[in-house]
């Protein structure tokens, strides 16, 4: 049983969160709708409406423990959650804010490392050509988690269908995407 | 360093709406700016305006008249009353020279505690920015004072 | 020379705890014409009182200011306070330093300077005081009544049964409110109509009330004492001495398939028909939106069925004026439509359905007689799924408050659909359980632990229909917000209590305030709670926040005793704050000048021509006079009167400039 | 009506025939669309799953581009980059301090004049009377609308109103002879997102959205998001594994159906590349 220190409220990650998106999580009342809804909760560790009470108790303990849950990388963004939350909490945004700084303070879930793969290698690819090019993708994504198998029988097939282009397509725009990305990198960064 | 200028507001409000709404803002214990202070009247149609002119001549930097709701008037029309005398009366007060953002007319229920403390601090705010003032000596000698 | 007394109270802390209240009585005592002036703990306290007396008395005070909390609270205390040591209560004012300063401000210097401002504005102004004589109007004793469920039928019960006479007007064309519409009642499980029924006829029957039903208020006028009320009687279309309410014109109407308002729409009723079984008055409206003969003119069969030749097609509305002296208002509650909660599907799916519902479905007089049945196929539901706040605590959905008599009828619906349901599932999806009442926990936990309703602590994110089943998706909060997934045959809603239709117009007429929910509100949170801010109105039931039975009750026969009360004495004295027109020595006489332009001012038409006549009767001059029975003291007239010969009293120019001009002295 | 154009990525690989279908019945449809020039990817998920800044950046890049190029109105078809380029939109407008963040990160002038609109949207808006009484065939199946999350959700940035039960696709679908039925999951999510990573839990939740549109009887499924319709389209390898059941109601998008009924050549609609065979075809009218 752990004993409840209330330290100054100006560090923890419910003041975090409150800074990056400008929600206060106090405003849940713990009713469970988000939970209830949400398409993920199953196979999430703790649910949405258990991340918030994790936040609400401004205790380190807790802190780490949602930064390092598997829950914030299962978000799926649907926005169900904020669409029917009483107290229009924007739970989405939050877990988008808990992701970046999950990555910083280097505390991603390992079962999550697969889902983090995957964001860097397809932020990578629109990095290096603009835009988004499939194949690219799939074997960066590869590379990083040796799921070599994964797919096999899905991108033939695409492939045949005329759904994955052998080739990048090469933008004009791709130096603005570039100077986009060392800006905002500079600022939150952690992305690759 | 000089100190920052504290404007000198007063408020006159109907007894039934907006002195109640100021109390319950009291209640329920909503801190405001303590620049404003409020003088009772039992309805804004008692207000005569010429008490705006004397308080501006007399050093006032802003004045609040505020009351009930339309339809929501005690006496069932005095704040209409109060509302049609003041188009007129405004131009007046253009006349004078007085800046009409400093006086903020506004309706404010027995309900609506928030809301007066908002207004009273907007109030506040706005006529920091205006800064003090200074006409009314003018006014004197234009002898409506 | 005036001898102003200043009296600065702590209020315990409330005050001194950021008001510096020893430096304010220093500093007030050095205001010119303040004869005494002391900060004590608690001046409404006894010693307190007895301080200001004593005072009055050795230092002869020619005025008095407390400096303490909103005149709106004790003003009346320090009034009588001086009257008792001599002085006239009109030559006492109050500084607010408690609503309005101490309490709205930190603990600062600027804070104790704005409450000298306050007390000094008010010593300047009390030194213009005038003293004033209250005035005695007569009481009508006879208390209108609007709103005849349970809160206005108690009501009006217990003032006739104290001799008193009152007019009781109701909108719908049979008295019982929401309460004939339920079943049974918490916490006892007694049948609603069986306790109520009685009543109703009571009411009707009593020598002391005049019963309206069908009726509206449309306009009141005048003041405690003296009101005059305007009364709609909508044309019922028949003739209530004739009719005997033998129901033939109901079964001859062909117009039969109009959904039930009584019923909320599980039942049917005819063009003319009578709301319910017991409904008192038991005689029938038509309801000329739905009639064939209103619509196209012709059909009249209730007319020729009718034994007593009491249908009255060509019937007008009337309007009847009344003289009363008080009003209590009754108009109770609705419950919100719930089509605003599209993740339920109600309006979608047939069986989900309002908690109001459910009391039709389980009512003996129901559309099913009391077998629960599901709205869509008959059928007998073995699983329901019991939503509460559904609705409430919601500011998403615009309201925030709690409609405190959910989780009570909830526990009832639960209970009550098993115990007609034996081998029937009940869910319960709960945030809190808020069962304050005597008697109300222990009922709660009867449903749980004897009749096993299963309740789960979280919200249902969503209804919908798979296969003949309603899919109700709720997490459990007690297990982290589980996700739990029930497959019910049908679903209550706890839908959200909410103010009348029609309350704001209501308001608005009668001149009481509301909040921003357009519930009643009551003079004071908690020791005024059912007097209105307007003399002479009071409020009974659910028209002023959501309250269960015993609750608007017992509110009801408050205000019953507070109109009791008024009635006591044939004569009520009023505060003598009103308009007056300056008389001034001959040859003037008046300063007014006859523009009457105060008349078109006059809220209440208080002011009236009244001609100056000489020796020998010749009319000198006609000048302004104010009817000071009529006149309620807004003062409107004052701030038009461009010769300012009109003055109101105990807020003259004279108080009102002097009060202002302190401020920026 | 002319409008600009911002295919995205998926409409140039996964979902081309998203892309060709509606460039098939614009001119039919009388939209002239204007590809946006040098457009570049919004990002998706992956942007504003570690990068507030970053996620507002990119599309705010591409709307830069829109007003450079003077296009009052955008069409983005794909969902996903419709909410990433509203959703910017509006987080741009409310906050100051983020605005010039992301002003400072490209070149070309942000001010948030061009208005972007939903391929719904568009369609309700050129589906009229007129081109409806013209229709050669009629698209006459049960047909289940899959709505998914990013048309609808959030409402307050969306401003739909009935963001749990949207009736635009369905009222489409009547016009050109189909009937849309009322079923469970117009809004559930697809797991787009997780698609490639969590393959699974798509299966999982593709899988209830096939067994209530097959069990009212649809005869296909109508969409309006490449994102929606990969899942729904080529994953039926891991839903079949998660629900057991095997599943051939095909997945079309709205603009096929609507090609259909307009007479398009379904290989120019690209009905050949989905992986489920699309057997439904128009009927003549006559």
């Amino acid at each position: 049983m752990s004993t409840l220190q209330h330290h100054n409220s100006t560090n923890t990650l419910a003041s975090f969160v409150l800074d990056r998106t400008s929600v206060s999580v106090s405003r849940c009342y713990q009713c469970g709708k988000c939970s209830a809804g949400c398409p993920a909760a199953t196979e999430m560790d703790l649910t949405p409406s258990v991340i918030l009470r994790h936040l609400q108790r401004e205790v380190p303990a807790s802190d780490a423990a949602v930064l390092s849950s598997y829950t914030i990388w299962l978000c799926l963004s649907c926005q169900t959650c904020v669409a029917r939350c009483p107290m229009e909490v924007d739970l989405p945004a939050v877990m988008d804010a808990l992701r970046s700084e999950s990555v910083r303070q280097k505390k991603v879930h390992p079962q999550a490392k697969d889902i983090l793969a995957f964001h860097r290698s397809f932020l990578n690819t629109i990095e290096r050509f603009g835009r988004l090019w499939e194949i690219g993708l799939i074997a960066e994504y590869k590379m990083r988690t040796w799921h070599l198998l994964q797919d096999v029988l899905v991108a033939p097939a695409m492939f045949l269908r005329g759904k994955l282009a052998l080739l990048p397509e090469r933008v004009k725009g791709r130096k603005d995407t570039r100077r986009i990305f060392d800006v905002t990198r500079s600022k939150e960064g952690h992305h690759s | 360093m000089e100190q920052p200028f504290e404007p000198k507001i007063v408020a006159f409000v109907c007894n039934w709406c907006t002195y109640a709404g100021a109390d319950l803002t009291g209640t329920s214990r909503i801190k405001y700016a303590s620049n404003v202070c409020i003088v009772r009247f039992p309805c804004t149609g008692r207000i005569d305006y010429n008490l705006i002119l004397k308080s501006f001549a007399q050093g006032a930097d802003g004045v609040i008249v505020s009351g009930c709701h339309p339809n929501d008037c005690h006496y069932t029309s005095g704040n209409f009353h109060a509302r049609r005398r003041w188009i007129v009366f405004r131009q007046l007060m253009e006349y004078m020279g007085i800046d009409m953002r400093r006086v903020k007319f506004s309706w404010v229920s027995a309900a609506e505690g928030a809301k007066w403390a908002q207004i009273v601090n907007t109030t506040v705010a706005e006529i920091r920015e205006l800064g003090p003032f200074a006409a009314y000596p003018e006014l004197a000698r234009k002898g409506v004072a | 020379m005036s001898r102003i007394g200043v009296f600065i109270c702590h209020c315990g802390e409330n005050i001194s705890s950021t008001v510096d209240c020893e430096q304010v009585s220093k500093a007030c005592a050095t205001i010119p014409g303040v004869a005494h002036s002391v900060d004590y703990k608690y001046m409404c306290s006894d010693p307190g009182q007895s301080l200001i007396r004593e005072a009055i008395k050795e230092k002869n005070l020619t005025g008095v200011v407390v400096a303490a909390c909103s005149p709106r609270m004790h003003e009346p205390t320090f009034r009588r306070v001086c009257a008792e040591s001599g002085l006239n209560p009109f030559l006492c004012e109050m500084a607010n330093l408690r609503e309005q300063c101490s309490w709205v401000h930190p603990k600062e210097a600027r804070t104790t300077e704005k409450a000298i401002d306050i007390v000094s504005m008010l010593v300047e102004k009390v030194k213009r005081n005038k003293p004033l004589y209250p005035i005695n109007v007569p009481v009508t004793k006879t208390a209108l009544v609007i709103g005849g469920g349970i809160a206005g039928i108690q009501a009006a019960l217990d003032i006739a049964n104290a001799r008193q006479k009152v007019i009781l007007v109701e909108r719908d064309p049979s008295i019982g409110g929401h309460m004939s519409q339920l079943s049974e009642t918490f916490p006892t499980l007694d049948c609603s109509q069986c306790i109520l029924t009685p009543r109703m006829v009571e009411a009707a029957q009593h020598p002391n009330i005049t019963l309206y039903t069908y009726s509206e208020v449309e306009s009141l006028a005048g003041f405690i004492g003296n009101f005059t009320a305007r009364i709609r009687k909508k044309a019922r279309s028949v003739d209530e001495k004739l009719c005997t309410g033998c129901g033939e014109c109901a079964t001859a109407c062909p117009i039969k398939k109009i959904p039930s308002e009584f019923n909320t729409g599980l039942g049917m009723r005819s063009a003319i028909y009578v709301p319910f079984p017991q409904a008192v008055p038991n005689k029938p409206v038509i309801d000329r939106t739905k009639c064939t003969y209103f619509l196209k003119g012709k059909c009249k069969f209730c007319e020729s069925k009718c034994p007593a030749n009491a249908i009255r097609f060509d019937q007008q509305d009337e309007f009847i004026d009344v003289q009363v002296g008080s009003v209590v208002v009754a108009t109770g509650f609705n419950i919100k439509e719930t089509s605003f909660f599209p993740e339920y599907g109600y309006g979608v799916y047939k069986d989900v359905i309002t908690g109001l519902q459910f009391e039709r479905i389980l009512s003996a007089s129901g559309p099913t007689l009391g077998e629960v049945k599901r709205p869509s196929d008959g059928t007998t539901p073995k699983k329901i799924v019991f939503i509460a706040c559904a609705g409430s605590r919601d500011p998403a959905k615009g309201i925030e408050y709690c409609s405190k008599i959910c989780c009570m009828y909830t526990a009832k619906h639960a209970m009550l659909y098993k115990h007609k349901v034996h081998d029937a599932d009940a869910y319960v999806f709960y945030m809190d359980i808020r069962a304050a009442g005597k008697g109300y926990d222990e009922f709660v936990r009867r449903a749980i632990e004897e009749d096993h309703v299963q309740y789960i602590r979280g919200r249902v994110s969503r209804v919908y229909e798979r296969n003949g089943k309603l899919i109700v998706k709720g997490a459990d909060t007690l297990l982290g917000a589980q996700p739990v997934e029930i497959e019910a045959d049908m679903v209550v809603l706890a839908t959200a209590s909410v103010a009348n239709e029609g309350a704001e117009a209501l308001a608005q007429a009668l001149h009481v305030s509301y909040d921003g929910h357009r519930f009643f509100s009551e003079a004071h949170p908690k020791l005024r709670p059912v007097e209105t801010n307007t003399a002479g109105i009071f409020l009974a039931g659910a028209c002023q926040a959501p309250k269960d039975i015993p609750e608007s009750v017992g509110q009801a026969s408050a205000a019953a005793s507070k109109v009791i009360g008024l009635f006591s004495s044939d004569e009520l004295t009023r505060e003598p704050v009103i308009a007056v027109v300056n008389r001034t020595a001959p040859p003037v006489y008046s300063t007014c000048v006859g523009c009457f332009l105060c008349f078109t001012a006059c809220p209440y038409g208080a002011i009236g021509p009244e001609e100056i006549k000489g020796r020998d009767g010749a009319v000198l001059k006609t000048v302004a006079n104010v009817n000071p029975g009529l006149c309620q003291g807004c003062g409107t007239c004052v701030a038009f009167c461009r010769s300012r010969s009109i003055d109101l009293q105990g807020f003259t120019h004279d108080q009102m400039y002097a009060e202002v001009m302190e401020l920026f002295a | 009506m002319k409008i600009g154009f911002y295919p995205g990525c998926s409409l140039e690989g996964s979902s081309r025939e998203y892309a060709e279908s509606l460039r098939a019945i614009a001119p039919a449809l009388g939209i002239e669309l204007e590809e946006l020039n040098e457009w570049s990817c919004c990002g998706a998920s992956s942007a504003h799953a570690l990068n507030h800044t970053l996620a507002t950046a990119l599309p705010a890049r591409i709307l830069a581009q829109a007003e450079h190029q003077h296009l009052e109105e955008l069409l983005v078809p794909c969902a996903a980059c419709y909410s990433r380029l509203i959703s910017a939109k509006d987080a741009l407008a409310k906050d100051t301090v983020l605005r010039k963040e992301v002003a400072a990160s490209f070149t070309l002038p942000y001010t948030g004049a061009t208005a972007v609109r939903n391929i719904l949207d568009v369609l309700t808006q050129a589906l009229t009377p007129a081109v409806t009484s013209k229709l050669p065939n009629t698209f006459s199946h049960k047909v289940a609308c899959y709505y998914g999350c990013l048309l609808v959700r959030p409402p307050s940035i969306t401003h739909e109103s009935r963001y749990e039960d949207p009736t635009a696709m369905d009222d489409l679908m009547k016009k050109i002879g189909a009937t849309p039925l009322a079923w469970g999951m117009k809004t559930e999510c697809c797991g787009a997102a997780l698609s490639i990573t969590r393959t699974d839990m798509v299966g999982e939740l593709c899988g209830r959205i096939l067994e209530d549109a097959v069990a009212r009887g649809a005869e296909a499924i109508i969409v309006a998001c490449p994102m929606c319709h990969s899942n729904l389209d080529m994953r039926r390898a891991a839903i079949e594994e998660k629900t057991g059941k095997e599943f051939s109601i095909p997945i079309l998008y709205i603009t096929q159906a609507i090609g259909i009924a307009l007479g398009v050549d379904p290989e120019q609609l690209g009905l050949q590349r989905h992986f489920v065979h699309v057997a439904v075809r128009g009927k003549a009218k006559g």
